[in-house]
Parts: C-alpha cells; sequence; structure tokens
C-alpha cells in the first residue's frame, strides 16, 4: 500500500514539474507579454495543483489530514490570486501596448 | 545530500543578486530583488529559522519589494555619473577583498559555536512562551523591539515630512493609478479576509509557534494595501485621530508595561510573575496594530495632492 | 535599607528615563494642536534636560558609573545600559545643545498662527528632534552591539529628513546622498557586529572586551564597524555628503546635525578603540585614525576658506573640526600619564566645538534671514542687523580657532602638550595649522561682517531672544576655556568598564 | 559541505556584491538595491551564527534570530524613507524641468 502511494506520490509530482517547465519554457521564449503570462498561469496552475496531489498521501501520513487540507487550500489561494494578478498584469502590459501606439501624438 | 538542495539555492541567489544590481530596465531590477527575497526565505528555512523566513518573504522580498516597484514606476533613473573602468577594477578588487576575507571569518568562526540557546533555554519557561525567538524579542531583548516599534513610527514622520506643506494632513496618492478593475476587486474580496485571518493567527501563533507581531503585522499591513489598490477603502487621510492613535498604541502600550515593571515588578520592562503572559499577549497585540499600521503607510508613502 | 533601594531605583529611572522621555512628546506632536503641542515639547525637552543634569550628577557624586539591567536580564542574554563620567558628559552637551535648539526654533511667541503653523515643519522638525534626542541618549548609555545598531538607525531616520525640511531639490539630493551613507555605515556595523557575536557568543561591549584578543575575525569586525562609523562621522575622505546635508538644512536643524549628531559615530570609535579593542591593536591602529584626522583638518579647513556661502563654509569646518577628534587617538591609547591629559583635550575639544557650532550655525541662520540670502561677499554691514548673533559667531570662531579664552583653547593646549611629550610632532604642527586655517575663514566673515555697508542695508527683523540662544551657546562654548589645565577626574569615573558591583 | 558552510559562503558573496553594487551604482536605485543586497548578506552570516550555535533543543540559536527579524524591519524602514526621498526627488527634477510653476504651493 504504501509503495503504490509513494509511486502515485512519484508519478504525479513529476507530472507537475513537467508542466512548471513548460510554464517556464513559455516565459522564456514567447514573444510578448499576454501569451507568456497565458503560458505562465495555466501551466503553473496545474502543475502545483499535480504536485499538491501527489504530496497529499504524504502529507496525510505523516502528519494527518489537516496539513493535507492547508496544502489543498495553498492551491485555491493560489489560483484566485496568481489568476487575478495575471489578469492585472495583462491589463497594464494591454494598456502600454496601446500607449506606444498612440504615441506621436500628445503626451497625456 | 544537503549540498544538493543548498548549492542550487545558493547559485539562484547570487544569480539575482547580480541581475537585481545589473543595469537595465528598473522594474526587472525589481522584480529580480523580489525574487531574491523569495530564495533567502527558503534558505532561512535551511537554517532552521521559520521566523526569520517569515518575516524576510513578508517584509525583506513582499513589502519593500512593492515599495521599490514604486520607486521604479515613477521615477525616471537617469544615469547620474559614469563611472570609469579604473574605477570598476578598484570596486571589483575591494568586493573581492571582502568577500576572501568574511568568507575567511565564517569558516574559521570558533568550534563549537558559542550560543546563548541554552540561556534561552533555561530562562524561557519563566516567560510562558513557547516560542523561544518570540521569548528573546518580547522579554530578554524587550528594549530593541520597544525601539524598533519607534523606529517604524520616526521613519513613517520622515516619510510624511516630505510632503509639500499644506498637504501634511492629506492623503497619500493611491497605490493603483488605473481605475479598480474587476479583476483587482475580485481578488481583494476573496484574499483580504483570509489574509486578515492569517495575520492574525500568524501573530497569536507566535507565541509558541514560528509567527509573531511582525510577521502578522506585516501580512495585515499587505492585506489593509490590497483593500486600498482595489478600491475597497480609501487611502486614509494622514491627520486621523484613529489613525494617529493606532501608531502610538504598539510604543506606547509597550512604555506603559515597561513604566509599570519598576512599580509591580523589580525594573523596567519587568513583567510581574502571574500575569506575565497577558501582559506579554497584550503589548503584542498593541505592537501588532501598530506595525501593520507603520508598514502600510510607509508603502503608500507622503501624503499628495489629490487631482481633481 | 530603604534609602539604598530607593537611590538604586533612582538610577535605573535615570537611564533609562534619559532614553524614554524625550519619545513623551510624540503623542502631543501627533495629537494635540500645533502651539499646544510645541510647548509640551519644550517641557519635555526641559524634563530631559533635567535627567542629564541629574544623572550627571549622580555619577559625580557617586564617583561611579551608574547600570541597570532592561527588565533585570544580565548581559548576554539582556540588554545592559551604563553611564560612565563620558557617558555622562556627553549626555549633558548633548541635553544643553538640543535643548537651546528648541528655544531658538520656537515660534515666536504672538506671531500669527498662519500657515506655519498649520504646516509640516514644525510638528515634523520638533518630533524628529525628540527621536535624535532620545536616540542620542541611547547611543551614549547603551552597552549592547545591537542595541546601539537601532540606535543609530533611529538617529539616522530622524537626522536625514531634517536636511530636506524646507523641500527643496538641493535639499532632497543631499538628504538621499547622507541617507545612502549612513546606511552604508550601519550595514558595515551591523556586519561587525555579526562577526563578534559568531566569536565570542555575546554583544556586551564590556564582555566582549574581556573575553576578546586580536584574532583576524575581530580585527576583522573592529575594520567594519570603524569605518561605518566614519562614513557615519564624515571623517575625510567619506566626507563628501556633509557639508550640502549640514548647510542645506535649516538653521536650527542644522546646529543639532553639525553639533551632537555627528558626535555619535565618533563616541562609538572613542568607545570601540579604548574599551573593545585590546590596546596592542589600537596603538598600532590609531596613526591610521590621526592621518585621516589631520587630512579632514587640512582639507577641511582649506575647501572652508574658498566657500563662497556662510552655511557651506560653517559646515566645511564642522569636517574639519572631526579631524581633532581622531588626533586624540594615538595620544590617548598609549600607557602614558599624558593620554589622560590627551584624552580630556580630545572631550573637551567635542564639546567645545558642540556649543561654539551650534551657535555659529543660528547665527548664521538668522544673518541669513535678516538679509535673505547668505553669501559671504554680500555680508558686509550685516553686524549693525544682528549684533548679537555677530557675537555670538565671533565668539563661537574664537573657540574653533582655538584663541584664548575659548574652550578650544584649551582643549587644544592639552592636545598640543600631550604631542609634544609623546613626541608627535606632526600632530601638533596639524593642530597649530587648523588653528591659523580657521582663524582664515572666521576673520574673513566677521571682518566682512563689521564693515560699513555700500549701500543701505534692507534688512528684515529677526526676534532677538533667537539671537540671546545663539549667544548663550557661544558664552558656553569660551566659558569652557576657564577649566583648569589638567586631565579631568570625571571623565575618567567608571573606567575602565566594568559591570562589577554596579548593578545588584 | 554542511548547510551552514554553503550559506556562510552565499552571506560573504552577496555582502561583496551589495559593496561592489554600492560602489558602482549608476543611479540611486541601483545603490539602494545593493544597499538592501548587502542588508541580506549580513543577515545571512548571522544566520548561519545562529545554526551553528544549535543546541538545548532549539534548531538555532534564537538571539540572532530574533536580532535579524528586527534588522530585516529595519532595513525595510531604510527602504521607504529612502524610496519616498527618491520620488520627491524625481517630482522636483519634473517640476524643475517644466516650463511654468506647478499650481501646489510649496515652501
Amino acid at each position: 500500500m504504501t509503495l503504490a502511494l509513494n509511486i502515485f506520490t512519484l508519478l504525479v509530482v513529476a507530472a507537475g514539474l513537467l508542466f512548471f517547465i513548460v510554464g517556464t519554457v513559455g516565459l522564456l521564449r514567447l514573444p510578448d507579454a499576454l501569451a507568456r503570462l497565458h503560458a505562465l498561469t495555466k501551466a503553473d496552475n496545474i502543475g502545483l495543483g499535480l504536485v499538491v496531489l501527489g504530496l497529499l498521501p504524504q502529507a496525510v501520513a505523516l502528519w494527518g489530514v489537516l496539513a493535507a487540507a492547508k496544502m489543498v487550500g495553498i492551491w485555491l489561494l493560489l489560483q484566485v490570486s496568481s489568476g487575478a494578478v495575471s489578469q492585472l498584469m495583462a491589463e497594464v502590459a494591454y494598456r502600454a501596448a496601446q500607449r506606444k501606439d498612440s504615441e506621436g501624438g500628445a503626451a497625456p | 545530500m544537503s549540498l544538493l538542495l543548498d548549492a542550487p539555492l545558493a547559485l539562484v541567489a547570487i544569480a539575482v543578486a547580480i541581475r537585481a544590481v545589473a543595469g537595465g530596465d528598473a522594474f526587472a531590477r525589481v522584480a529580480a530583488f523580489m525574487a531574491y527575497g523569495l530564495v533567502l526565505g527558503f534558505i532561512w528555512v535551511r537554517l532552521a529559522a521559520p521566523d526569520v523566513a517569515l518575516t524576510e518573504i513578508a517584509v525583506g522580498g513582499g513589502i519593500t519589494g512593492l515599495v521599490l516597484l514604486q520607486a521604479a514606476g515613477d521615477a525616471r533613473f537617469s544615469r547620474e555619473r559614469g563611472v570609469g573602468l579604473l574605477y570598476h577594477v578598484c570596486a571589483a578588487i575591494l568586493a573581492l577583498g571582502v568577500f576572501a576575507a568574511l568568507a575567511a571569518v565564517v569558516l574559521l568562526l570558533p568550534e563549537p559555536a558559542p550560543s546563548l540557546a541554552p540561556q534561552v533555554a533555561t530562562n524561557l519557561p519563566a516567560t510562558d512562551l513557547g516560542n523561544p525567538v518570540t521569548g528573546v524579542l518580547i522579554v530578554f531583548r524587550a528594549l530593541d523591539t520597544l525601539l524598533e516599534t519607534v523606529v517604524l513610527l520616526v521613519a513613517l514622520i520622515g516619510v510624511w515630512s516630505l510632503s509639500p506643506d499644506p498637504l501634511w494632513r492629506g492623503r497619500p496618492a493611491p497605490l493603483w493609478p488605473a481605475p479598480p478593475s474587476g479583476a483587482l476587486d475580485f481578488l481583494a474580496r476573496v484574499v483580504v479576509p483570509v489574509g486578515v485571518l492569517v495575520g492574525i493567527y500568524l501573530f497569536w501563533a507566535g507565541a509558541d509557534v514560528p509567527g509573531g507581531a511582525f510577521q502578522g503585522g506585516a501580512v495585515l499591513a499587505a492585506m489593509a494595501l490590497l483593500a486600498i489598490m482595489a478600491g475597497l477603502m480609501p487611502a486614509p487621510a494622514l491627520g486621523g485621530r484613529r489613525l494617529r492613535l493606532a501608531l502610538l498604541a504598539g510604543p506606547f502600550a509597550f512604555l506603559g508595561v515597561g513604566i509599570a515593571g519598576w512599580f509591580v515588578a523589580d525594573a523596567f520592562l519587568d513583567y510581574p510573575d502571574g500575569i506575565t503572559k497577558p501582559l506579554i499577549i497584550a503589548v503584542e497585540v498593541a505592537i501588532t496594530a501598530s506595525i501593520a499600521v507603520a508598514l502600510a503607510l510607509l508603502v503608500l508613502g507622503p501624503p499628495a495632492g489629490r487631482k481633481a | 535599607m530603604s534609602g539604598i533601594l530607593g537611590s538604586a531605583l533612582a538610577g535605573d529611572m535615570l537611564l533609562v528615563g534619559a532614553v524614554i522621555l524625550p519619545l513623551f512628546a510624540l503623542p502631543p506632536l501627533l495629537l494635540a494642536p500645533p502651539r499646544l503641542a510645541e510647548r509640551l515639547s519644550v517641557l519635555v525637552l526641559l524634563a530631559s534636560l533635567l535627567v542629564a543634569l541629574a544623572l550627571a550628577a549622580r555619577v559625580g557624586a557617586d564617583g561611579a558609573a551608574l547600570a541597570t539591567f532592561i527588565g533585570g536580564w544580565r548581559p548576554p542574554l539582556g540588554v545592559g545600559l551604563r553611564a560612565d563620567g563620558f557617558s555622562a558628559f556627553m549626555l549633558v552637551m548633548t541635553a544643553v545643545v538640543l535643548f537651546a535648539t528648541g528655544l531658538f526654533a520656537m515660534t515666536t511667541p504672538g506671531a500669527a498662527p498662519g500657515r506655519v503653523a498649520r504646516g509640516r515643519m514644525p510638528p515634523a522638525f520638533w518630533m524628529l528632534l525628540a527621536s535624535v534626542f532620545s536616540a542620542l541618549n541611547l547611543v551614549f548609555l547603551a552597552e549592547d552591539l545591537f542595541t546601539l545598531y537601532v540606535a543609530l538607525e533611529l538617529l539616522t531616520f530622524a537626522a536625514v529628513p531634517l536636511v530636506c525640511l524646507d523641500g527643496k531639490l538641493a535639499q532632497v539630493e543631499a538628504a538621499l546622498r547622507y541617507l545612502l551613507f549612513a546606511l552604508f555605515g550601519s550595514v558595515l556595523y551591523l556586519l561587525g557586529a555579526v562577526i563578534i557575536y559568531g566569536l565570542y557568543g555575546t554583544l556586551d561591549i564590556i564582555l566582549v572586551a574581556r573575553a576578546a584578543s586580536a584574532s583576524p575575525g575581530f580585527v576583522l569586525a573592529l575594520a567594519a564597524m570603524s569605518v561605518g562609523m566614519m562614513a557615519k562621522a564624515a571623517l575625510f575622505p567619506l566626507h563628501l555628503w556633509l557639508p550640502p546635508a549640514h548647510s542645506g538644512a535649516p538653521p536650527a536643524a542644522s546646529a543639532m546635525l553639525s553639533a551632537v549628531v555627528i558626535k555619535a559615530p565618533i563616541f562609538l570609535l572613542v568607545r570601540f578603540w579604548l574599551d573593545l579593542a585590546p590596546t596592542g591593536l589600537a596603538v598600532a591602529v590609531a596613526p591610521v585614525l590621526a592621518g585621516l584626522g589631520a587630512a579632514a583638518i587640512l582639507v577641511g579647513s582649506l575647501v572652508a576658506l574658498a566657500q563662497p556661502r556662510l552655511k557651506l563654509l560653517i559646515a566645511y569646518s564642522t569636517a574639519a573640526q572631526i579631524g581633532y577628534l581622531f588626533l586624540m587617538f594615538p595620544l590617548a591609547v598609549v600607557a602614558s600619564p599624558w593620554s589622560a591629559l590627551a584624552w580630556t583635550g580630545g572631550a573637551l575639544h567635542l564639546a567645545s566645538h558642540a556649543f561654539s557650532k551650534a551657535a555659529m550655525f543660528m547665527a548664521a541662520g538668522l544673518m541669513a534671514e535678516a538679509l535673505g540670502h547668505d553669501r559671504i561677499s554680500g555680508l558686509s554691514g550685516v553686524g549693525r542687523a544682528v549684533p548679537v548673533a555677530l557675537v555670538a559667531f565671533g565668539l563661537g570662531g574664537l573657540s574653533l580657532m582655538g584663541l584664548p579664552p575659548a574652550g578650544g583653547f584649551i582643549a587644544k593646549v592639552m592636545l598640543l602638550s600631550a604631542a609634544i611629550h609623546l613626541d608627535a610632532w606632526w600632530i601638533a604642527a596639524v593642530i597649530l595649522a587648523g588653528g591659523l586655517l580657521a582663524g582664515g575663514y572666521v576673520l574673513k566673515v566677521v571682518g566682512l561682517a563689521l564693515q560699513r555697508p555700500a549701500e543701505p542695508l534692507a534688512v528684515r527683523p529677526v526676534a532677538r531672544w533667537r539671537e540671546w540662544v545663539a549667544l548663550a551657546l557661544a558664552l558656553v562654548a569660551v566659558g569652557f576655556g576657564f577649566v583648569p589645565l589638567e586631565p579631568s577626574s570625571f571623565l575618567f569615573i567608571g573606567r575602565p568598564a566594568s559591570w562589577a558591583g554596579l548593578v545588584p | 559541505m554542511s548547510t551552514p558552510t554553503v550559506m556562510g559562503l552565499l552571506g560573504a558573496a552577496l555582502s561583496a556584491i551589495g559593496i561592489y553594487g554600492l560602489m558602482v551604482g549608476r543611479d540611486a536605485l541601483a545603490r539602494l538595491l545593493a544597499f538592501n543586497l548587502l542588508g541580506g548578506g549580513v543577515f545571512l552570516v548571522f544566520g548561519v551564527v545562529a545554526r551553528r550555535g544549535a543546541g538545548a533543543g532549539f534548531g538555532a540559536d534564537p538571539v540572532p534570530q530574533a536580532l535579524v527579524i528586527t534588522g530585516i524591519v529595519v532595513a525595510f524602514s531604510a527602504t521607504a524613507l529612502a524610496v519616498a526621498l527618491l520620488r520627491r526627488l524625481a517630482e522636483l527634477r519634473e517640476k524643475a524641468r517644466a516650463p511654468r510653476p506647478a499650481p501646489e504651493g510649496e515652501a
């Protein structure tokens, strides 16, 4: 049983890390801010979700259900904040791009 | 095995540190610095100092980064001085010398290491606290912590003193220049209640497990800033009596307990037996409140004219 | 029995009170109406002055240092405050200068409660003044290296905004530069303290001094701390931040910065090299400090001579006068009967410079207020407009030049005799040259001020009592000239430092 | 190499980077960042001292830990004050460049 759980942890955490790597490659390679954000947030949310999922059995075994619940709570909070923050960053980037387009006219 | 964890952490820390001082876009430099704070937070965990890790992430990287971001946002940085190659070389040689000397000292520190841990362990029961770091902060070296709250207040007065004369009691400029957006509003409504709870928990738990007034205060300050940014509440008027009382509460509650020590115990800042823990908690409540208000106001900066 | 207990309690209260009392000016300044808050602040300053005097009287009467442990926790775990003769001397000097600064800065009675009363300047100024007071007292009393770090930072955060209270571009620039230098100094100081904790497991100066040997780590720690303090004290070649900062501040703030704030790092350097460092090491390092001091005197004085503006001239003079305090080191650290005289001379110079410099900055401020500018070339005839201020400036200058009967004279005589008896001829030569140069820049100003103006001066009225405050400080500086020409026993109370027998 | 050794060397390296940055920093922001890096390095050395002093049931000597917490907050205050000065300076420079005086009254 423990062995099966350990294998589960290994596989799922590894999958999560893969998403992180993909997201990071996206951050480094994609051409503009919007595309980068798109790659980063999506991949990282799933990546973290998988890491948390993989660690859940270990947490329950080591510290009990409360610790596992805390990890899920962290993931949920991160879902909310990273989603909202990337939206904000996108807004800023979008407005900056617009300003750049309209430059040459009168300064604001 | 530990090197496998430590070496990458150290290398990342050095990389972001170099990025932060290298030239280029101000935002990129500040972002690198914020990453530096985060990495240092992990390193503090590796050094078995979770209280410091929390403080470093909340204050060192977090709120400090926020302040620096503001600077990056509205100050245009021009190259103030061009320094010659020779100067660069001299500086590099000096820095290398500092590194070599410091590294030598660190490697040659005496063995076994001198430590006050046994003394703290012996005296901690007298404080009724479980967290030794809180014990040092609030009891054994209470004077430093008391003065630390005064330092925050004085720094804030210094920041306020930069405002043009007629605005002395006015409101700081809004943190977020754009009209409040849906995403920010949503974020604030979801995160602020949870964050306030976390802040209070951090402070409350600090008596016995990692956490305390500084960490809790920093989280509470961040939540207030988020609420202000999202437009859920206005930036406070700095002349407000309640606000100013909140700023004074921490240092002066601490001072009051300290002075009472002369009369009900044996010395200044000596907590009387029997009510040690309630008194400590009371002092901590007051300083957490003051720290939260002071940190948030330090980020908000001097009062500024509202554009009509 | 109860009498002994009572006096022990009072000693404890005096030490802690000196640190915390000034802070009680902050609540009224934040909450009360400005005029009332200002009056309460002056009362707090007066009370703090009385505490300093009582403390010095206690130390003098006991003939022993006064000490207490905060919360009853003994070092190394806890923090100790301790006042020996030198600390008490510094406390009184600071309290007198800061109280006078408060009087000087008070709103003229009867002035219309106009824009000034509502503005930021008075409350901010008073709060910063109170914080400087508390921070300085803590620097003079704390025996713990980390508490001293907090005190230094408190001092920095209170002193820097004073520079740019007028809010002009150049002043904000000067303040930022001052802040960066001061922070650099603090962080180097902290590095030294950290190394010391790593070596000895304590931050208590007395305990460290007992355990320390001249190991490479300890030498590095002392070097880091000393360079940090030199940056804060604006010792040549780290002096460039000082002139714009000290000359740009409002006169009351300049007086405070130049007279006492700058003395805190110097006090700590004295503690490091006389109390903390092993004697052999101190003897080896002292000539380096003195060499920098000599360079400061010569360069600072020459640059002061060339200044076109009065406040800048006085500020460069501070950068120069700092040098004398470093000249004291090689004379004071050697084992010789003359070192006591050098040490007394250094302390006396420190105090007479504080009083004369405060007086000169106040006087210069009044001259600038009367004329509307502080260009030295346009000063001719200012003596008619603000005669008392000019006398204050002249008397302060007398002390800087080291002419009898001023305090600067007797201080220099002490340093000179010690230098000659210890065969440190170059130090003697620098002292004499520095006096001549100071004479040059002071007489240049006084001579012009006494001239008959080419055309009638348009003079704005200046409150007379503010002139008298400046004069009173200058008279104190002159008054030091009447102390006996011998080592002061008061300054040696409680030396060498020890906790033994001080705290029950 | 043990964790304290690695981190001690890191602390030394970060301090050196900070000092270099303070000396050659091209603008005030660079110097301010360098000051913070230097501070982080010094605190880290203190953390190593604390870790080496582990004992009596504590993973690290609590006294340096408490002092570092105080130090981090002091460093933040310093940064906030410096940033306020920086921003005011930028504002004043802007005004000095502007052709007509800004409407806000000033002393």
